[in-house]
């Protein structure tokens, strides 16, 4: 039977899972605007979430165009600055989660969101980095959310706009282990359209934690749209949404469908 | 500021100059000064050197409009409501030939170059940028000019060793020092004090940190005001130069407590800038057609305004249809 | 932080400890958190590190009953009251022996500093400081525990060149790393939100660069607020540790928009802080003494708190009579 | 016959005359704060007076106790916390005339906040330098205010805070002049309770300027109570102070008496 739900439910339903109560997420716009708020509405009501721009501890009951959106600062107890948000929370490590998306991810969660191809004459140039860089830098843990596409999952970015496990190095050039550059954080996982990735305790590589059988994704295609070997032993199906989710994530969280089509 | 220095949008030209180093003020899609953009580009304005960190729908509006030779920026873009084809085409066509030069950063290193701006040191340390491609050299986007171009910082950052505490490796980011400012706010006083509500972002910073600083209002207020009004003042006339009143002057941009985002005008644009032509005829349309910003609002028709007018109890409109994909289904 | 975290006024000594570096917030005469201090003496506590800049009646008063053993300021007085005669004897009798050390900044270094320790970077540069006596290198108060002790930084300041613009000589001078913040406020909310009126000093940029913040309050504010209030908010109860509620907490300092400076205490407590006894008996009568802050009160009068209330229409208290040589005519 | 004022009258209404519309003064408390105070309420009402801590073009009702005080932010339009009014106003060297007081002044304008005798050892301690060094070093232009007494007026400060003409060098050690060390600013005058001094152009030494002959002073008590041997030759009699300026003094300023006594 075809379920009830869409992958893109699936994977806003699984990022909101990740957050608990008591932490700090900074989330950036789009879907992790999306999954965070899907967290405050069940979960985790007591969650803190700020957007870079001025939105501290905000709980929109509209969803923002963007993180400085008149939507984010409804009923918002504070409005800082990038200053206080990136300059002195973030900055300080005070921020437990970054939530972010991407165009690439590596199999050490670096991710690119700044030009697919050379820097200098790319076949596609993006936005460029906002505060993606600083916030996977600095917060305490990272979770990203993106389209599986073996485009997208890459063996290696095209540029590392926002490290992960295996960084570029203070000359700019070589690479080195987070941890042995004395870099704190690092990605917690990868939520994409067809199931949640973590990363191995000692190698730092990607890996299938959770897949979305009921949705007919298996670990074949999982493998085919993935740009590098991942490791599939430790696959598990994922719990599907309850219907409570689904009906806050439709009715409460984004009943205009502007992020979930 | 005083009174003499309340002026007429179409001065704002004589104020800002080829080369000029242009903070552009508000947040990607909120409270940008895009009636004096306009004037810009209507002036035909060259080779200005945008700093704003970061950008939306004005920088990407200013470089299709070939005003921009340089910028410096973290992001560029009209975040949910699409790419910024202008910005992209700078590289995907000429590759990123000399004639337009960008510098990428983070909003992190943004905000503290514009903080040392606006303490005037030179340059402040930071923990960002570690660990990513933009401290790569040869991705150093000003590498050729540093040494030539008294405008831009001699280097992209300097790492060195914490002498205070645990002797940490430090990263040292330049200050952001712009020749002119853009701002647009809610209420402005006629001594120059601005008042904004929804957030600051680094409007206060910027314009303390610019030579000059240029201003446009939804609303001159006049007269004194009470002490409680006074409190929620965030810019003081003294570092302000000009002022101009622009009733909607943030459209397409959100302004918090006044209106919201134009969702029609940025499906048109965005459309618009996928190619040089169509984004020659949007311009010709949208901006050299009208002699007066009036013009440009009556194009963009009172009945969509009106739609746009922000709920006081919410800061913004809750009756703008959002998806631009059905959009057309209703207009 | 949450409700669990309303505290006592006798709890307060749990949470500092011997050698602790301590922010005391407000500004010379205004806004310190006395009650808190009156807690810390009673409880003997030694050792302290006295970081704030500038310091009034409460590091005189913490440094006359023998809390203190390292201070860095940039003032330490009482205004126009008079002088502080316990910060003063540390040096014209002792002459500066190692059971007390100071060092002297200025409030452009001390506001850099804490600057530096919001924004968690481990130092800063500033235009500050040149010219004067306080870079001569033996004049550093902490010189000879610099090396030593891991709460000082290794040095005072460090010059170099500015390698990104016209390459001035620049002075580096280190963050400010409070272990405990005290600070005094009008209003906090029951998750240690704080409104702050008549001006926020440097209290917020205490607050986010200590480990601990302690906030006193003349009153804790419950239940849902209306969106205009909740723009008055200066601190958010993310980096606030714990909150007790004590009215007059502030006295003999003034509270904007709450009460005055208390003239009669100051004439009393400056008169008996000349001399090592005097100032003993005046902590006896007016510290020790008083097993409650109510005490205390009493002990002040009814009358005089009266007297001190400030009027809303100013802010402040037109009634008190301010001139210490005519006080006594009236009293 | 004698005047209908005093000396301390006099300084204060001479030291208001040196201030001027539309500058930015950054005042002391103390006599500074009375000065700028009546300079307001006469002839230069445009002009704006900030306190370090928080006030900003403030024209207080009453004297503020400290710059900190209720009173100083009485109607102000913005309150500014210390790092725009010092880190970033003075720092900038956006303030025009900075205010100051000391405990001594030398033949080179250097004010000393700190402490007579050695620094380790001293035969008094003061309070410190508050503001009075960084506004000594950033205004564009200083002026002193001091009870004219031989051991205020010396030849060379014990300490220097506040550096005037002649500043302490980078080493910390050496001495040099102010603008051979690339330093702005400088005092332009010293007002005291018997005159008022300004420095000469190229020596940089202070000189007598005017003096206050209708209170009975004269040049020979004034080099009498100077510490060093200072230029009177250029000395004239001071305007006294007119009706409207004690007036207003008297009732507006000060009323309650508490820095006129």
């Amino acid at each position: 039977m075809k379920a009830k739900y869409s992958n893109l439910e699936m994977m806003v339903t699984a990022a909101s899972r990740l957050l608990q109560d008591d932490q700090k997420v900074l989330v950036g716009t789009g879907i992790p605007l999306v999954a965070g708020t899907l967290a405050k509405k069940t979960h985790a009501k007591k969650m803190k979430m700020l957007m870079e721009a001025v939105a501290y501890d905000c709980d929109p009951v509209s969803l923002p165009f963007c993180v400085a959106d008149p939507r984010a600062v409804y009923k918002t107890k504070w409005l800082p600055t990038p200053v206080e948000v990136m300059g002195q929370f973030l900055q300080s490590g005070a921020i437990d989660v970054g939530f972010l998306g991407g165009a690439q991810v590596d199999k050490f969660g670096n991710l690119n969101s700044t030009c697919i191809g050379s820097y200098k004459k790319p076949v596609k140039r993006f936005e460029g980095s906002g505060g993606a860089s600083d916030i996977a830098l600095m917060a305490k843990s990272t979770i990203i959310i993106m389209s599986h596409q073996k485009r997208r999952f890459v063996d290696s970015v095209d540029f590392i706009t926002s490290p992960g496990w295996y960084c570029r190095q203070m000359d700019g050039k070589s690479q080195a282990m987070r941890s042995d550059m004395g870099l704190k954080g690092g990605p917690y996982a990868v939520v994409s359209t067809m199931g949640v990735m973590k990363f191995d305790d000692t190698s730092k590589l990607m890996y299938v934690d959770t897949y979305y059988k009921e949705l007919g994704v298996d670990l074949e295609t999982i493998q085919e749209e993935t740009g590098f070997d991942i490791d599939i032993s430790q696959a598990k199906p994922i719990f599907p949404p309850t219907p409570k989710e689904l009906e806050i994530l439709r009715t409460k969280v984004d009943p205009e469908g502007i992020y979930i089509k | 500021m005083g009174e003499e220095n309340i002026i007429e949008l179409g001065q704002i030209k004589d104020f800002i100059h080829p080369g000029d180093r242009v903070w552009v003020g508000g947040w990607t899609l909120v409270r940008k000064p895009m009636a004096m953009l306009y004037e810009l580009i209507k002036a035909r304005l060259t080779n200005l050197h945008v700093v704003n960190q970061p950008g939306g729908p004005d920088t990407d509006l200013l470089i299709g409009a070939g005003c921009v030779s340089k910028s410096e920026a973290n992001y560029i873009g009209h975040e949910v409501f699409g790419h910024p084809y202008n910005f992209r085409r700078q590289f995907e066509d000429n590759g990123g030939s000399s004639d337009f030069l960008h510098d990428d950063w983070t909003v992190g290193t943004g905000t503290m170059r514009i903080l040392a701006g606006a303490l005037d040191i030179p340059f402040i340390p930071t923990k960002f940028l570690r660990g990513s491609d933009l401290m790569n050299p040869d991705n150093d986007g000003f590498k050729d000019i540093r040494t030539t171009d008294p405008k831009v910082p001699k280097k992209k950052f300097v790492t060195m060793r914490d002498p205070f505490w645990e002797g940490e490796e430090c990263i040292l980011v330049p200050a952001l020092r712009p020749d002119v400012c853009l701002l647009h706010v809610q209420e402005a006083f006629e001594d120059g004090t601005c008042r904004i509500s929804g957030g600051v972002f680094l409007d206060y910073y910027a314009a303390m940190a610019s030579k000059t600083v240029i201003i446009s209002t939804e609303k001159i207020v006049k007269g004194e005001q009470p002490k409680k009004a006074y409190d929620e003042n965030v810019i003081p006339g003294e570092i302000v130069d000009y002022i101009v009143e622009v009733p909607f002057g943030g459209h397409p941009t959100a302004v918090h407590a006044c209106y919201d985002n134009d969702p029609l005008w940025f499906q048109e644009y965005i459309e618009a800038s996928k190619g040089n032509e169509s984004m020659d005829r949007w311009l010709e349309e949208w901006v050299f057609a009208h002699d007066s910003f009036t013009n440009y609002l009556e194009r963009v028709g009172s009945q969509q305004l009106d739609r746009l007018v922000a709920d006081p109890a919410y800061g913004y409109s809750p009756n703008i249809l959002r998806r631009l994909d059905k959009i057309k289904e209703v207009v």
